[in-house]
């Protein structure tokens, strides 16, 4: 295998453009999707079977067709079906997010469970409000357990969002695939591509460990 | 390059033995009429009866694999394939890395727009949205055009996207291969009309670098112009999208 | 006053409390005895509604707080309750603990909870704790900060679900200290509780339980001497 | 927007046929990854530090990069190197199994965190082993709690495995491309293949359900 | 025989342990006692290892097992060890708890090893429990499964780290029993306790520690009776 970078080099200030593009979209996708994965959550431990099968459903839609699909359901067919021009930054961020939403509501699922019965039963005797009692008591102890569960899902959106390059959004991932196909060689900028992933990753991992110390100060 | 060690046709010479020699050819098999499938999940098209045609010329049973375009581009690269049929356009830059045959066909491009619309000629695309396909021949000769037409030129990543980008309304006109377009035309009932300066170059059949088959596959090609066969497989798959 | 009327709990197929009916008075330490799984933690968590009571009534200074319309967090913004295991959030510091629900749920500002926070917990002893997280403590210090985080919503009422069982000896006192001091206050207490020395000096009234019925009422004095039922007799026999 | 599926008939048994290719593929992936996963999450909570900067690094480089990149690697240029000449299904087994792997023994690392020490001690003092403690007292304890983390996992599995198309291996997705490419209509087949992924996930989640029922049978 | 020799044991700047020498003869039952922290939980857990002593000797049966070549796991063989909370593994029935170190550990055939387990959870009288999972038992029960957990390994050293203190009073009275029975049939056993009554009855010997320092031993009679030093009456005035 002969590698030649030589003929890249003049695409890297190309291929790095991506990466802003990418954190920028990823960002947002990973506080929707965690904003929304946490209401889904609270969804299914409640009583109300009405939320529950909604949470569930919802669930199951999200998890089990491909991310494509959704993405191209809300770009191609919402300006179809309403007229509204959905730009591709907006239906990116909303497929990605609501996709994301469905995977962290069942780690977060998972978390609260996990929690001490006792937690929310002391906070039900001092009188305190179900949303506080989510917000400041269960919540916060939910997501030191399970920060590395939502540490995977935040890496793997990051990776899967060379999908949004169908729609015509050039991230990282897919302007790696563009100089490769204009050169005819993509190893060499898929490794680029690579480089710059890792180290993106290893910065998200290091923010979650610390994050993950600061939740444990208390143990 | 040409080292490659997994029993393709460039190097198996060494390990003779009764059956016949394999040639690995390599397809993106979503680019009908060139290359497809049937219902049956057998391979069809013009590139494929050509393929098999060479083969057949060079004593060798053809072996196909379908892989998506950037693989395709992965296999040349690591060898691992003879060589690659898929509508490949012969552009300089790609000829550093790859080797290609002569040109064996060229079908042009074409803008195409739905049907409540009406623009007959060049001169009408000013001010109007053209989506192309990223990394496509067609993106660079629409990089030219837009300079001179007046038009602005969007980029999306496939031929299916930039079709529902029409059906969208974010593009008014999509300027793409010319039996593509002709494919959605008589599928999806849009209209259009053919790029009268197309200068692009034509369809090549792709090589690893310093492969010995290609002095051999363009005598075969040679040949196939000379007596007819081209012509006929052309008149049989690519008529109807004339 | 809290008064129960034919208070009824069943879990499933299982009636675990039975038409129990009595009265505390305004002022008044109880102590509930009887076996394990009598029923005397149910009992307890009806009072302020962590469980719901399938039958009978639960009145509380003449309001029924037992209707479905009644307001829960209103209810039990009155009531304190302790627990065995102490359930303190791990999270938040000592002082954190304390002051959150005032903050919360009575919109203390931040100042004047903690002033009061660290007053309740120069009281139980904890002035130097104020700081800590609760894994950093002692069983009998936990207790004393849960002790501290109910009575910082000033309650009229305080449970105590066997408050010192989860103890070591050496700590047991500790608490039962600052609860004797609470009890000279005034409270209204309610004490499930298997320190039966505790019971006899400090609860104003017995009352006993055994499968989910109960058995006995009465004075520490005459229910420890001369207890009038067998099931009493028995149990008192195991404890003491 | 206006569909129309009756083209798409003739194609279906073409379309349906990526399924068992898709499962075959995902199941040994689950499998490998499962494996190296419960491998290396003990490697990570061992006092070994080279076993526990080993674990780190691989989880570092296979979360880290590209699943595309890691698919090529194994398969372009493990011929090259070695000689041996990989099929594209050992090739796509092998990389999303050793991917899955550094996703998978990050979540197990959680689940084993969460076990109560007590169970280690109590194994300890009886004189079990480490290897039985682990499969008989650990590992059957954390996978309960974890169970939903591993289910997400396993349908990114699934779903990500169109990437696998890339290097020759017809899975379901690349064959509603084709089609969809056949017909010039790619919205229909797509739909197709999201009602096919939602089943195969649908189904991937009751046994996950059920098998969580079981673990719980002691509770 | 276990004999230790200057134990001692650090965890980070706290020297928990200091010089701990003491012999424990064939059959002896002694108690260990002190207050909370003194390191009782500490000392026990040297005994079988799973703590690894910072200095000092231990000795069993004349085997020094604090060298770093030693087999953790066969010393461990033939030391029966009770937790406080039980540590029951929850995923496996009553029977599965008992049978499953005999069988991995010792190689039994399930058949021998069920045949045995049947009957050690007779003698601790929870036939009746053979194929209950943990959680369905009371404190009491899981403590009794615990030590014939411990005991299916046949071990020739048992001990106990506070086995009573996380049990409702009722339930101390069945567990103690089954100790006492133990004691009786000449088992060796080391228990951190807090019940008093027990050390004096059953115990030949009381290990008294402070801060780390074994401060006292002696017959229970003796200790009990006259304490040599302060910290000893302290700690005695507080618990009895
Ligand atoms: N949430 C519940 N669901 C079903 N049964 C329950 C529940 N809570 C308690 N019980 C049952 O109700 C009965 C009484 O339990 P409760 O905890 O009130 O007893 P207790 O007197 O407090 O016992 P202990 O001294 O062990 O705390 C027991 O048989 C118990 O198993
Ligand atoms: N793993 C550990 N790391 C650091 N410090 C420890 C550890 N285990 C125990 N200690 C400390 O060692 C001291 C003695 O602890 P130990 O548990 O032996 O006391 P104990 O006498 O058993 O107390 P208790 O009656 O509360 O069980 C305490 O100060 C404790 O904080
Ligand atoms: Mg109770
Ligand atoms: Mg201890």
């Amino acid at each position: 295998m002969n590698l030649d970078f030589s003929q890249i080099v003049p695409y890297i200030p190309f291929i790095l453009k991506g990466i802003g593009a990418t954190l920028q979209f990823v960002s947002v996708s990973i506080i929707i999707g965690l904003f929304l994965g946490i209401i889904l959550a609270l969804f299914k431990i409640m009583k109300k079977p009405i939320l529950r099968w909604f949470a569930d459903a919802y669930t199951s839609i999200f998890r089990g067709t491909p991310l494509i699909l959704q993405l191209w359901i809300i770009y191609f067919a919402v300006p179809q079906l309403s007229g509204y021009d959905i730009s591709a930054f907006l239906s990116a961020v909303l497929a990605f997010g609501l996709n994301s939403a469905a995977y962290v509501s069942e780690i977060i699922r998972a978390g609260i469970l996990a929690v001490d019965k006792g937690q929310t039963e002391a906070a039900e005797a001092l009188g305190v409000p179900y949303k506080s009692m989510m917000a400041n008591i269960i919540l916060p102890q939910a997501i030191k357990n399970i920060l590395p569960a939502l540490m995977n899902e935040f890496i793997t959106l990051t990776k899967e969002s060379a999908l949004v390059a169908t729609i015509g959004y050039l991230d990282l991932m897919r302007r790696a695939q563009i100089v490769g196909a204009d050169l005819y060689r993509n190893f060499e900028p898929l490794l680029i591509a690579g480089v710059i992933y890792w180290v993106m990753v290893f910065v998200l991992t290091k923010i979650g460990r610390m994050l993950e110390r600061r939740l444990r100060k208390s143990d | 390059g040409s080292e490659s060690n997994n029993g393709t046709a460039a190097n198996n010479e060494s390990d003779q033995n009764d059956e016949k020699e394999v040639l690995i050819m390599a397809t993106s098999a979503d680019f009908p009429p060139f290359e497809s499938y049937d219902t049956d999940g057998n391979f069809e098209g013009f590139d494929i009866e050509i393929a098999k045609v060479i083969a057949e010329e060079l004593g060798y049973e053809l072996e196909i694999e379908d892989m998506s375009f950037d693989g395709l581009i992965g296999a040349l690269q690591s060898g691992r394939v003879d060589f690659v049929m898929a509508g490949m356009s012969a552009t300089e830059e790609r000829r550093q890395n790859v080797d290609f045959s002569k040109e064996y066909h060229r079908s042009g491009e074409m803008f195409i727009y739905q049907p409540d619309e009406s623009i007959n000629g060049l001169e009408e695309l000013e001010g109007k949205t053209v989506g192309v396909q990223l990394g496509t021949i067609q993106e660079e000769g629409a990089d030219v055009l837009s300079e001179e037409y007046g038009f602005e030129v969007k980029k999306v990543d496939d031929a299916s996207v930039l079709i529902q980008e029409l059906m969208s309304n974010r593009i008014d006109v999509a300027y793409m291969d010319k039996t593509v377009a002709t494919g959605y035309i008589n599928s999806q009932g849009l209209e259009g009309f053919d790029d009268p300066t197309t200068s692009s170059p034509g369809m090549g059949i792709a090589f690893p670098k310093g492969s010995e088959l290609v002095e051999q596959v363009n005598e075969i090609l040679t040949a196939l112009e000379k007596d007819g066969t081209i012509d006929e497989l052309e008149e049989e798959w690519l008529s109807e999208y004339e | 006053m809290i008064k129960t009327t034919e208070l009824t709990k069943v879990f499933g197929e299982n009636t675990v409390l039975k038409n129990i009916s009595t009265t505390i008075k305004p002022g008044e330490v109880v102590a509930v005895i009887g076996p394990s799984g009598s029923g005397k933690s149910t009992f307890l968590r009806c009072l302020n509604l962590l469980e719901e009571p399938s039958a009978g009534d639960i009145e509380i200074d003449g309001k029924v707080i037992t209707t479905p319309k009644v307001n829960k967090l209103e209810v039990r913004k009155n009531i304190g309750m302790v627990f065995q295991h102490f359930h303190l959030f791990p999270h938040m510091t000592v002082l954190d603990n304390v002051t959150y629900a005032p903050i919360k749920v009575k919109k203390f500002s931040k100042e004047a909870a903690e002033e009061m926070g660290k007053e309740l917990l120069a009281k139980v002893g904890l002035s130097d704790k104020v700081e800590a997280y609760p894994n950093r403590l002692s069983g009998g210090q936990k207790q004393r900060v849960a002790i501290a985080r109910a009575l910082a919503m000033d309650p009229e009422v305080m449970l105590f679900d066997e408050p010192t069982s989860a103890l070591d000896p050496e700590m047991v006192k500790e608490v039962l200290d600052v609860m004797k001091d609470l009890a000279q206050t005034g409270m209204t207490m309610v004490v499930v509780t298997h320190e039966m020395n505790f019971a006899k000096e400090v609860a104003d009234r017995i009352l006993f339980l055994d499968n989910g019925v109960l058995m006995e009422e009465g004075e520490p004095s005459t229910f420890f001497a001369k207890p009038k039922t067998q099931r009493a007799k028995d149990f008192l026999d195991k404890v003491l």
